[in-house]
């Protein structure tokens, strides 16, 4: 049955599974203990049996410490696993593939760097970091992958990131699991993992017009940022260049919202750039520092 | 001559201020809203037969959920046990002839029938589809149902809740009969007194939320409008703050009866009364502080949300010592498997798998996979189901007798507890399983490949609603053609067991003294069954 | 009721503490909209700062000033019983001042179009999202008007000779200690240079 | 008693006024805090003898002080997501004048 995740197919989807794994044995262990004892009590000591019940203790420090503090060990060492690797999980890779995603009322649209658009389709390579940009265009979503143990949600007015390098070809479930709406349900599809050779093969079968670098230059000039950002100006903007190497997000915010931060010269552009008009000027100014 | 007897015109029940008319009036209409709650949950599951989801629209499958949500959680999981089993027996537990401020009681009830119909009214007149977190910016600027409606149902009853919170801490603190100190007390008190707590802190704070709620959405002022500034996770941190100490409130009494019952049917002390004790005020007080697990994917900083894991995984330890210690009380016992044993030893054993759950979800790593899916629902659902409603049932067997004066059928009230059992389990142990395979929650339609796992939740949820019939059937029989009850049928030690089944109105016939402990059961041979 | 030692001083101290219980929800009630505006003063200082500087001040520090006093009427009502119909009246009147200045303020405020939503007013773009201060500012000053109407509710039912005057003066005590938090929120931070 | 709510109705008054002539000192962000603080200290005034919680019984006093814990406890939790949002690199957004200048 394709897409059904029995085992990861990312990295860190492995070390999921391995954490779960212990955990559903630990948990094991926990529910036979509690209902063996249940069981022999039951048994041993139901009303009517002879068993000797002389002397029974009220109370007892040594227990009450004891499972007390085991438990305490327990919990403690299954929280540094899990949260070692939520951090690993959270830093992305400096060499990772940057895929634009946008959510929307019932659809996912994705945009790759070279101008290749998908809708409720995800093309990806195998063997490589694969980092996910994500905005929403109106309610919370979230992009959910279960074969590759990973899910993030999509919230509208800032950028999400999420990565992971998958480790099995092959066709996998995307949802949408944060409520939004009527089509919640209709909105997901497929993740085809495929090994590099046919992932340049399907790029290049895709019709794109022009590298999104490419279409970011013409929004570039559209918006007028050529003005004050060629350097020419005497604004004393930044030539973008420098800038190139700063998080999407924060680009995010100063392109939008320049004010919030005190910033009064530069106009905001919230409501005059569209969420793919902004992926495609990313990837322009990212693109002018020589790329990441 | 009994509380029943003493006048039943409609006057006397609608402005009793007399704390058992009160819970019987409630126990009236949480059963009324159990079962409404019931009906979505039964449309839900005959929906989710088939992958294309045929016996329900999308529109009309989220808005089923919605209601589903929103009856169980505030009009039935959160008041269930404190105003019925509560409100009966926590004057008679501590010596007392009423409760701290017995007109607020009254008003309470009225609160919570007033904000159920007002939220009735906004679920018939045409429900609500954003489920019953009623996340921004999709409650706000998205939703096309009747949210106000609803909101404002739940502000009113939220007011019902404070007021029995506050009724119950005064009451315990206050009221309680001359040498009852507090180690003397029994250990459901512990419980409720803990629940009280945690309904008078984090109540208002949903009220708050509820009026943002509204007026964001009546006047779109923008609080929570990400397009013109607003942050959606400052609604789901205020949400979560009163959410999560919520679920402690519907489980914290549960624990309580369990307490009474696995002491009362082991016919044994409960071992290490004091940590039970204080495990109860611990779940209460650590309870406030873990709200981030439901945020862990949604965007919070990293950097709290490792700090919530830990708060989290901190939260459980009281739990488990509340199991160990039940363990303990049964070594050494005199078992007797009543109805009530039962469903106590049902609720142990699912309650600690319901728990054991929680912590795959309190891992941060594991949470990111298992979020936001069916090992979500199946989880809260063995606690609240496994567990809750299993500890209401046995509770309202184990003090049916002091309530109604009759004794339940027990042959068929052994027959619904094992039958409640293997439907819940067979209803969501599935759940579990597609969950890990990642079916996400919410959908009303889903992949092929989830059906085998939905047939059988459904077939389980069939045998459940049927079997949650069965207590219905003869509790309510019973009080026409039951055994007449005696003052103590259980022989146990408690001081609700020392008056006359169904007690005066004024409870005692002179406020007993306290001298020793509450669970020190006469010795073995001294007792017949059914005294 | 006899054997019970109910006698007057003990039923007064439970009502006391069902009192200071209700005023822990309140303040719970009220902490929830603090946490709101803290948030936003994190995100958007700026704005917020400029949401301030348009509040008027006179308006602001008249009502601190007559609150304060009403609270001092309504203790001395408390502690000298010969005083109590003065202090109760005292504090009610003050109480109804502090809403007619309110009125007048809220008034000034709809003229300059600060009322969050379609007719709002940004004056300067420069800052951010200056409505978010005027959501928490309407919506607390709201709130915490309807808090004192039920304060002057009881004062008259105070008054009448019915409940107990002891829990009246907590509550509104309590009402002028919320709006202690609020004035400087409201009126000052952000209001200097800066 | 009558002398010492005279004498604290003073208190108020004295420190509103510190209030209002801290607002217009040039203190940048700490404006916030200076001007907390002296609120949560005209507010204990107005707790402890306009309401009397030195006199009040124990147990009220205890209600008070859970009260501010809990609200605390919220402000502290909540807060920090706020406050730690911006570190995490992928959220972090450098103030205007960090960003170099040509």
């Amino acid at each position: 049955m394709t897409g059904f995740p029995y085992t990861a197919a990312s990295t860190t989807g492995a070390e999921t599974d391995y954490l779960l794994w212990a955990m559903l044995a630990a948990s094991f262990a926990v529910m036979a203990l509690v209902l063996g004892l249940l069981l022999i009590y039951a048994i041993r000591y139901r009303e009517a049996s002879r068993a000797d019940r002389s002397n029974p203790e009220g109370k007892s420090w040594v227990l009450e410490i004891g499972w007390t503090s085991a438990t305490l060990v327990v919990f403690f060492g299954l929280f540094l696993w899990g949260a070692d690797l939520y951090v690993r999980l959270d830093r992305v890779p400096d060499d990772a593939l940057p895929i634009y995603v946008v959510g929307k009322q019932w659809m996912w649209k994705i945009e790759h760097p070279d101008g290749q658009r998908e809708i409720n389709a995800l093309h990806v390579p195998l063997g490589r970091p694969v980092e996910l940009i994500m905005t929403s265009e109106d309610v919370i979503h979230d992009f959910a992958i279960p074969a590759l143990r990973i899910k993030h949600d999509v919230l509208p007015g800032r950028y999400d990131t999420m990565w992971f390098q998958a480790t099995e070809a092959g066709e996998y479930h995307l949802f949408c699991t944060q409520f939004c709406g009527t089509d919640h349900a209709a909105m997901g599809g497929m993740v085809t993992v495929m090994s590099e050779a046919d992932y340049t093969a399907w790029l290049s079968s895709q019709q794109t017009d022009g590298s999104l670098a490419s279409l970011g230059r013409a929004v570039y000039l559209k918006n007028g940022c050529d003005g004050c950002h060629d350097g020419r100006g005497t604004s004393g903007a930044p030539p973008l260049a420098s800038v190139a190497g700063i998080p999407e997000s924060s680009l995010r915010d100063a392109i939008l919202h320049p004010e919030r931060k005190g910033e009064v010269r530069m106009p905001s552009f919230s409501g005059r750039i569209g969420e793919d008009d902004l992926f495609k000027l990313m990837a322009y100014i990212k693109s002018l520092g020589g790329g990441r | 001559m009994n509380y029943l007897t003493n006048g039943w015109t409609i006057r006397s029940w609608l402005l009793t201020i007399d704390h058992k008319r009160i819970a019987l009036l409630y126990l009236g209409t949480i059963t009324l809203f159990f079962f409404l709650g019931g009906a979505a949950a039964a449309a839900i599951r005959l929906n989710l037969l088939t992958p294309a989801g045929a016996f329900l629209s999308a529109e009309a499958y989220n808005r089923m959920m919605t209601m589903h949500g929103v009856i169980m959680v505030w009009f039935f999981l959160v008041p269930a046990i404190p105003v019925t089993m509560g409100n009966f027996i926590v004057p008679l537990m501590i010596g007392a002839r009423d409760l701290a401020f017995p007109r607020l009681n009254l008003m309470s009830w009225y609160l919570f029938v007033i904000g159920g119909l007002v939220a009735l009214y906004g679920m018939v007149a045409g429900g609500v589809d954003t489920g019953w977190t009623f996340y921004a910016p999709l409650s706000t600027a998205f939703s096309h149902g009747h949210l106000v409606a609803v909101a404002v149902g739940i502000f009113i009853s939220g007011f019902s809740s404070i007021a029995t919170g506050l009724n119950f801490v005064v009451t315990i603190h206050r009221l309680r009969a001359p040498g009852l100190t507090w180690y003397r007390l029994p250990l459901f008190l512990w419980s409720l007194y803990a629940t009280s707590l945690i309904l008078l802190l984090a109540t208002p704070v949903l009220a708050m939320l509820l009026i943002l709620l509204v007026l964001e959405n009546l006047f779109h002022i923008g609080l929570f409008d990400p397009t013109i500034g607003g942050d959606p996770l400052l609604f789901q941190h205020l949400f979560w703050f009163y959410s999560h100490p919520a679920v402690y409130v519907m489980i914290l009494p549960g624990l309580g009866v369990v307490t009474e019952l696995v002491s009362a049917y082991s016919r044994k002390a409960v071992f290490g009364y004091k940590f039970v004790a204080w495990s109860s005020i611990a779940i209460a007080v650590v309870g406030f502080f873990v709200w981030g697990h439901h945020m862990f994917v949604a965007g919070q900083s990293l950097y709290t949300s490792l700090l919530f894991s830990i708060l989290s995984f901190l939260v459980a330890v009281p739990s488990a010592i509340k199991v160990f210690n039940w363990l303990a009380t049964l070594h050494k016992g005199y078992i007797r498997f009543d109805a009530p044993m039962l469903y106590a030893f049902g609720f142990i054993g699912l309650f600690t798998l319901g728990g054991l759950t929680g912590l795959f979800l309190a891992a941060l790593a594991a949470d990111v996979h298992l979020t936001q899916t069916y090992f979500v629902v199946a989880h809260f659902h063995y606690i609240m189901v496994g567990g809750m409603v299993s500890a209401y049932f046995g509770g309202l067997h184990y003090w049916w007798p002091k309530i109604t004066g009759r004794m339940y059928p027990e042959m068929w009230a052994r027959v619904a507890a094992i039958l409640i059992f293997f439907g819940f389990n067979l209803t969501f142990f599935p759940q579990f399983i597609i969950g890990y395979l990642g079916m996400p929650r919410r959908y009303h339609a889903y992949p092929p490949e989830f059906q085998i796992f939905n047939v059988l939740s459904t077939a389980g949820a069939s045998i459940l609603a049927l079997a949650y019939l069965l207590p219905f059937g003869y509790l309510t029989w019973s009080l026409f053609k039951g055994a007449r009850a005696p003052a103590n049928p259980w022989g146990s030690p408690g001081l609700e067991w020392t008056t006359q089944s169904p007690p005066l109105t004024e409870n005692f016939v002179e406020i007993p003294v306290i001298t020793e402990g509450p669970y020190n059961y006469p010795p073995r041979e001294g007792l017949s069954r059914h005294g | 009721m006899a054997e019970q030692s109910l006698e007057k001083g003990y039923e007064a101290d439970t009502s006391l503490i069902g009192m200071w219980l209700f005023l822990c929800t309140e303040v719970l009630f009220f902490g929830a909209l603090f946490f709101a505006y803290f948030a936003y003063q994190h995100l958007y200082p700026l704005a917020m700062a400029e949401g301030v500087r348009r509040t008027d001040l006179t308006f602001g520090t008249i009502n601190t000033v007559l609150l304060l006093t009403s609270s001092l009427s309504i203790s001395l009502g408390v502690v000298q019983p010969r005083w109590r119909t003065r202090g109760f009246v005292g504090a009610g009147a003050l109480g109804a001042a502090f809403l007619v200045v309110k009125g007048f303020e809220y008034a000034k405020d709809f003229q300059e179009g600060l009322f969050p939503g379609p007719g709002f007013i940004a004056v300067s773009r420069e800052t951010g999202p200056e409505h978010i201060f005027f959501i928490f500012y309407f919506t607390a000053t709201a709130i915490h008007a309807l808090h004192m109407l039920i304060g002057l509710g009881l004062i008259t039912y105070a008054l009448k000779g019915k409940g107990s005057p002891v829990v009246v003066a907590l509550y509104w005590s309590f009402v002028d200690i919320v709006w202690i938090c609020l004035y400087p929120l409201l009126y000052l931070v952000g209001r200097g240079a800066g | 008693m009558v002398r010492t709510l005279f004498f604290a109705w003073g208190g108020l008054l004295a420190l509103l006024g510190v209030q209002v002539g801290l607002a217009y000192l040039p203190l940048g962000a700490a404006h916030l805090y200076f001007a907390l603080g002296v609120a949560v200290a005209m507010a204990s005034i107005v707790a402890w003898i306009f309401m009397e919680l030195i006199r009040a019984p124990h147990l009220a006093r205890i209600f008070a002080y859970a009260g501010l814990f809990w609200v605390m406890a919220m402000f502290a939790l909540g807060g920090s997501d706020y406050a730690t949002r911006a570190w995490n690199r992928a959220m972090g957004i450098p103030s205007a004048n960090q960003l170099p200048r040509d």
